[in-house]
């Protein structure tokens, strides 16, 4: 039988929009895999690109602005055999999200984190984002543009300690489900960073924008077992920008280090006080 | 009723909650109920520190009033403490470090100077040796045999060799020197009282209530007075098979445990008010995804970080107000120990059951302080049954809604894993199905309906609690004098005050509301209709349960009793202030 | 009355706010008071979308009741709203688009095809200049002069030369169309009404009110529907000379106006429901420290994320409770865009009156839709005053007391960058001089009475800010039949319906509790207990400022009419109820 | 007149905490500084470190656990004349309050923030806190230990863009106020963390344990003005340890681009509407 992945609500994101490219990709990636999808659970924030849980037919919590991390953890940690993926914005992540982000990085949870990063907040009618280009010109920043310098999200997973970073561009679905196969296969916390226009509210940041600037770093010989070289080409920001996988790394995963989680994944366990233990004997 | 109540202080780093809980051990060893309370600073060392640790026979609840040993290892000690000793009590004090005078203690009470650091000097160089010599004065002062001290010490310190012979040896010379110099106090307890005694912090149970629930995952953050639910747990998670994850921020904490139990396990978060407003805007998704949780709120005196080592009710009607706009929550208010046991399992058996967030609300009193408990007061429960509940439908099955529009409100749940159920859980408004109302719909008249019938539905599951959980019963003597209301720990001085009361030829009641929410209006309102006097009394400035009470039924409370100056209530200022409402003067 | 109503739909992309809101413009500038809500949908393209317009030479408060005139861009148009076309109306629609059946509208209603896209393309192959059309055949119908609309897209569309001709053409044509075809409405609208009136949104009030009582710093974080505040305060930010600052989160936000208010100027955040949770702890921090500090927040459906773009009053029950502990808030509720910005400049006052948080609580229907007022309606204020109102001691003066305990609670600031006045703004209990009862101080009989004053201090502000501030006054007739009681946003229909009762012969008036914390409870018993009949009216489940009242009072209200569908009431809906309660049928 | 920085009240941090060792350079760098009491203000979270303000006679706003950053940030953009110090602890800056520390980094406002880094919860009794070292059994990780890595704080500095990066260590006040001076001085958000050893609850990251680590940058020719280089040297921890100043660089500060502010402080600035604007005209 054919394995479908998507649901049948429509998407809603405005034509054009560069979350179609995510949601194809993701879907090609889940096939690649062969994933079940009731093994899957895909957790979102709030934002255009946060109702994509709602394309897929697979389980799917779509819960508060830039919380999706921690329920994914939670979720995760609980059930270590479902393939958890978090899906949002550059806002949801990068923004308000930012701390709960980078410090899911360093715990290296095996989760797959796909943000869709227009540089813009897309729901909320066009503000600056934490990743808007400096003098980008929004309804917050009618006057001067951006004042503040981006996030530069891969150097800061980099330095979080995510063991798999990567970028796509969503003028590129192939890459992107390629390396969201690789980051999904991966042991630990994936990063995948995807450029994804906002054609409604970002006229700077454009698919033509991207198109003439990415270059991959395969192509370049990128070495990503090394930090500093990764590093390095975080930095590259302007006429050229690399997709593709900067930096991977081996580490055990925080799922696997949690002892209670020995007996296997915590629905499936037996709860209440083991038949053997008192627990009330310290008490006297 | 007999009792003895020690109390020790000095500054933080001088030991003074071992010297506290050892006796407190030694009282439940022995087979008394106890009551351990602690008075400590927001530093890590430094400040005025003390314990009193209150024992008896007969049940108590409280630390009671005043003491009958005083043990200070400072002077600040002797001038906070020392008009608080009852007469027939003593000070015990190290005439090396400072004197007391003669008119430092009240009428009726004797002055014991002890050489501490002199006798502890003969058995290791270390000032801390002194607490040994102390608490072998205040096991002979109170008159139970040394031995019994002895084999508490060889089990806490058991591991380390040397310093325990140390200990053995000072207390000995304690426990001689006041034979010797003293005697026993009047007061002193028989050399044995029942079986004996479980000792137990209000968290302790709290942790202990929630495993037996089947808690799965713990997701915390620390906070004063909550810490130590984690801690528990923590120590406890391999052999209890129970992920405990520190959070990086409370946050996160609810997040991962709405995550945690969307996946399927009994999940918990435990903090205090400051962690809880920041629970506030996913406490409200829990409802919305109608996703079971149970948030532990410990409070202390606020407002913002306030005394955070001091205890309050002050935060109930943020827990009520919690999160925009409406949805149907439980705030459960446990009156001691064992209550504390038992709630905190109620919270996880009604969370499931009506798919809802539960929080138990304590405080820094109850979560903090020990008490003696019997085996029985802690009833053992039946092991959780497993959460796939659903049915999983033949393969490609499209009829599954898992917000079902039902009578009581809930619906069947399925869980991330099982076939053929999946569902998106959203925190925006949704469809029986799950689908947004939100996105395309809003405001399209038969989507105006969905969104009319899906609140409707939520909101039923409020009178559905209501009726399926108990209303409050009074405690104490019926017919009555005067009806005493409150909720959460202020229950527990409020039944040694019963007893004092009583004592005094009062007959007093208590409802004891262990539910403020949703509260049992119609019951309440019944009982307090027939009662010829009531005095409302909490732990904050503006009596916030008398608030919930009026505006469900209209009942106002035209005397209270309100503290709001961190400390816990003593049974006397309420007997003082019953004797008051009733009209009597307090003799 | 008499009146026009527009409404106009399609979907989102259609360009409907601009039909819209340029109708509402033309109606202000002919001198009419214009009203014009908006129904949308929480995504940006796709879903149906639709605007209300409606005009009166005298005063309206809301969207009113049904339509006269449906210009219809989609089918889905036709379905929703075709039902609430009054009799005399017309449906305008493109037949080119779709077809209508006669049965489709009520009776006396007619249709009028107008074949917008055909005579659009003569000018332009853009579909979107359609709307050039339907304006032109909108503002004969309604039997406004064509040279006010090309006086409104001149300016709008000034700078786009081509677009404009484009439009001016269509819209010609339009309205030659109407004109030949129909002519005008019988409800036509006399050529022009009083002087030009403003068009304004309640954020837009908002805004204004801020920066007029001395607003220097704005901190916020996008959310529906407290957005178009920073919209429209960071467009005229180097103007007014105000700091507008998007935060990274709302926790940023709020934290970040404390730090601006603690620095010496007025500021502000504002947000909406879920944002507010994350703005919960600082409130109290607000509090504690006793920073002045304003917070608007504009409601939407909740629960949770909810339902984005629809309006709902169910955050007043979070915004009492915010934050653990208990201190001194106020919590205005405007009723409409004039009360906006009245209540706006009274809060900044009240903030720095009495050195605590005030909460402006809006709601999407007041923040969003926009009505149209009178300049005197926007009184100018006078310019604030500094805020250095402590005089500089002579160097090294030590007196300097942050938290001196006064009589009314309020104590005298400083502001950082005065020499000799430094001192510790803390979120922990302190002394009148800032210093920690919390480090090393708690539970010592000294400090437990100060922490008892340092309490009363703030608390009684509370009663100072409830004498300092005007008790709630009657609205409409006396004596009446019935008084509604309300706050916030209700005001606005519950006037329309106040006008259509008297039509109808029914005396009624309306409470309007502008302030529902802290509360008149003692003028308001007193109006209510000598009203003959009450009716509590709120846009929320559970009747949140009904139980604010009983809690108080004691007062219960037996008749209550509650909506939380997402959808503003309509006034037909509260005369329907005012006639059932008041035992009449409706006819 | 000799200026005093310290208040009357007596530090009530426990004896040989090495937040003793911050208030002495905090105040060695004020004196260099020669800055007026009163022109200063000490921000802080909650945590043992966060008392530090109390302990000063300067302006003070001792807030909210990991909240210091937003209230300085707003502090500082009423009056940027003011000379605004965040000081707190790991937890604070790099836990609860990581997002905020990082905006505040990009959006490079002239502050300066001293992390008093003890790598544990000192104010709680003990947890773990996000700075831990691998494998600590601290009072919140009692059976594994830590299994979550730690955050590198430097690098996520540098990642967010922070442009004066520095470390110093409780046990060497002198270079630590030397920095503090550089960094008071720099225009721009500048980051000092600090070993400062928690004597009662870290067992591990003792004095010795830094003293027997730590070097300084200065003395391995170590150029600050390269990122590459600064990464490179964030990542050395084991046996050496670099202290000293890891990254500078200039960018205009927030406050410089900020229009609201031209004309000085804005509590000196008149309020209300300008008397030659009428607000209202734009309504008809
Ligand atoms: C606590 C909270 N604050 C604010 C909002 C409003 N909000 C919804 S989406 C969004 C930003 C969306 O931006 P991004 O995450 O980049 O997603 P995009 O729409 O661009 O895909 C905001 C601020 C919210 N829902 N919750
Ligand atoms: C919202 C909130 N959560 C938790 C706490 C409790 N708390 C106080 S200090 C602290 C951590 C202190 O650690 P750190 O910031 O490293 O400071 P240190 O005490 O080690 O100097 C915590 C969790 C709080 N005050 N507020
Ligand atoms: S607004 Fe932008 S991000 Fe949102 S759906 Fe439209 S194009 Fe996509
Ligand atoms: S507990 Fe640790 S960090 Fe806190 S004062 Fe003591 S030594 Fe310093
Ligand atoms: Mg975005
Ligand atoms: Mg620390």
């Amino acid at each position: 039988m054919k394995v479908v992945y998507k649901s049948q609500t429509k998407a809603t994101w405005c034509p054009g929009c560069g979350d179609y490219g995510v949601m194809a990709a993701l879907e090609m990636a889940f096939k690649a895999l062969k994933l079940p999808p009731h093994e899957i659970v895909l957790v979102s924030g709030i934002g255009c690109s946060s109702n994509l849980p709602h394309f897929f037919k697979t389980y799917g919590f779509h819960g508060l602005h830039g919380r999706a991390v921690p329920v994914a953890t939670g979720i995760k940690l609980a059930n270590p055999s479902l393939t958890v993926v978090v899906a949002g914005g550059d806002g949801d992540g990068y923004g308000i999200g930012l701390g709960h982000s980078l410090h899911a990085m360093r715990r290296n949870l095996d989760l797959t984190y796909v943000v869709m990063d227009n540089e813009i907040y897309g729901l909320t009618t066009g503000q600056a984002s934490p990743t808007s280009t400096l003098g980008a010109k929004t309804k917050s920043t009618p006057l001067t543009g951006v004042i503040e310098a981006p996030v530069n999200p891969l150097a800061l997973a980099l330095s979080a300690g995510a063991t798999f970073v990567a970028r796509a561009f969503s003028g590129d679905p192939k890459q992107m489900a390629d390396l969201l196969v690789q980051g999904i296969r991966h042991k630990g916390f994936a990063l995948v960073d995807v450029f994804s226009p906002c054609v409604t509210y970002n006229h700077l940041n454009t698919f033509d924008y991207f198109r003439s600037r990415v270059y991959k770093l395969e192509s370049v010989g990128h070495d990503p077992t090394d930090p500093v070289a990764a590093f390095r080409r975080t930095l590259e920001w302007g006429e050229r920008i690399p997709t593709g996988l900067f930096y991977r790394a081996e580490r055990p995963t925080y799922e696997d280090l949690e002892p209670a989680l020995k007996d296997g994944p915590l629905p499936h366990q037996r709860a209440g006080f083991p038949p053997d233990v008192d627990p009330l004997k310290e008490f006297y | 009723m007999q009792e003895l109540a020690l109390r020790v202080g000095g500054a933080a780093g001088d030991g003074i909650a071992t010297v506290g809980e050892t006796f407190c051990r030694l009282l439940t060893r022995q087979g008394f109920y106890a009551f351990g309370h602690t008075g400590y600073q927001s530093v890590i060392r430094g400040g005025h520190v003390w314990f009193q640790a209150r024992g008896s026979p007969e049940r108590i609840w409280s630390q009671g009033d005043g003491c009958d040993v005083l043990y200070a290892l400072d002077r600040q000690t002797v001038e906070v403490h020392a008009p608080t000793l009852r007469p027939g009590g003593v000070l015990v004090f190290d005439p090396e470090k400072f004197s007391v005078l003669p008119d430092q203690v009240p009428p009726k009470v004797k002055i014991l100077p002890v050489p501490t650091l002199q006798l502890a000097r003969k058995f290791a160089s270390e000032p801390i040796l002194q607490n040994g010599v102390g608490m072998g004065v205040v096991s002979a002062l109170a008159g139970q045999p040394l031995s019994v001290l002895h084999g508490i010490l060889t089990e806490s310190l058991g591991r380390k060799g040397a310093v325990l012979a140390q200990n053995l040896s000072a207390s000995e010379a304690g426990f001689r020197y006041a034979k010797e110099h003293f005697g026993a106090l009047d007061r002193a307890l028989p050399e044995k009282g029942g079986s004996p005694k479980l000792l137990m912090s209000g968290n302790q149970a709290i942790a202990l209530g929630a495993v037996a629930a089947g808690l799965k995952f713990l997701s915390q953050y620390p906070m004063t007075p909550a810490t130590s639910i984690m801690h528990w747990l923590a120590a406890h998670a391999e052999s209890f098979h129970v992920v405990v994850k520190q959070a990086e921020d409370e946050l996160a904490a609810i997040n991962m445990a709405i995550g945690a139990s969307h996946a399927g396990v009994r999940a918990m978060t435990a903090t205090s008010g400051g962690g809880f407003a920041l629970m506030v805007e996913a406490f409200g998704m829990a409802a919305m995804t109608e996703t079971p949780l149970v948030v532990v709120e410990s409070q202390r005196s606020g407002p913002s970080t306030g005394l955070p080592t001091k205890t309050e009710q002050g935060d109930l009607q943020m827990i009520l107000g919690a999160s925009q706009g409406e949805f149907p929550r439980v705030v459960l208010g446990p009156g001691s120990v064992a209550e504390a046991y038992r709630e905190t399992a109620r919270a996880f058996q009604l969370a499931e059951d009506w798919q809802t967030p539960v929080v138990v609300a304590s405080d820094l009193y109850l979560s903090e302080d020990v008490q003696g408990l019997d085996r029985e007061d802690l009833p053992t429960l039946p092991t959780p049954a497993s959460l796939f509940t659903v049915p999983e439908p033949p393969e490609g099955g499209n009829g599954y809604l898992r917000y079902r529009d039902t009578p009581s409100g809930v619906s069947p749940r399925a869980i991330p894993g099982q076939r053929g159920l999946m569902f998106d859980a959203g925190s925006d408004e949704h469809d029986e199905s799950g689908r947004l109302v939100s996105d395309v719909l809003s405001g399209i008249p038969a989507y105006v309906e969905v969104r009319r019938k899906m609140m409707d539905k939520r909101m039923r599951k409020l009178s559905g609690i209501r009726s399926a959980t108990n209303p409050p019963t009074l405690e104490g003597s019926d017919p009555a004098e005067i009806t005493l209301v409150g909720w959460g720990s202020t229950a527990m001085p409020v039944r040694d005050a019963l007893a004092l009361l009583k004592g005094q030829g009062v007959a007093a009641n208590y409802l004891h509301v262990a539910q403020p929410w949703p509260l049992h209006g119609e019951a309440i309102v019944q009982v307090l209709r027939s009662a010829k006097r009531t005095l409302l009394i909490e732990q904050n400035f503006s009596g916030q349960l008398g608030r919930v009470i009026t505006a469900e039924t209209g009942l106002r409370f035209p005397d209270t009793l309100l503290k709001y100056d961190g400390e816990p209530f003593y049974p006397w200022e309420i007997v003082t202030k019953v004797m008051e409402v009733t009209g009597r003067v307090h003799r």
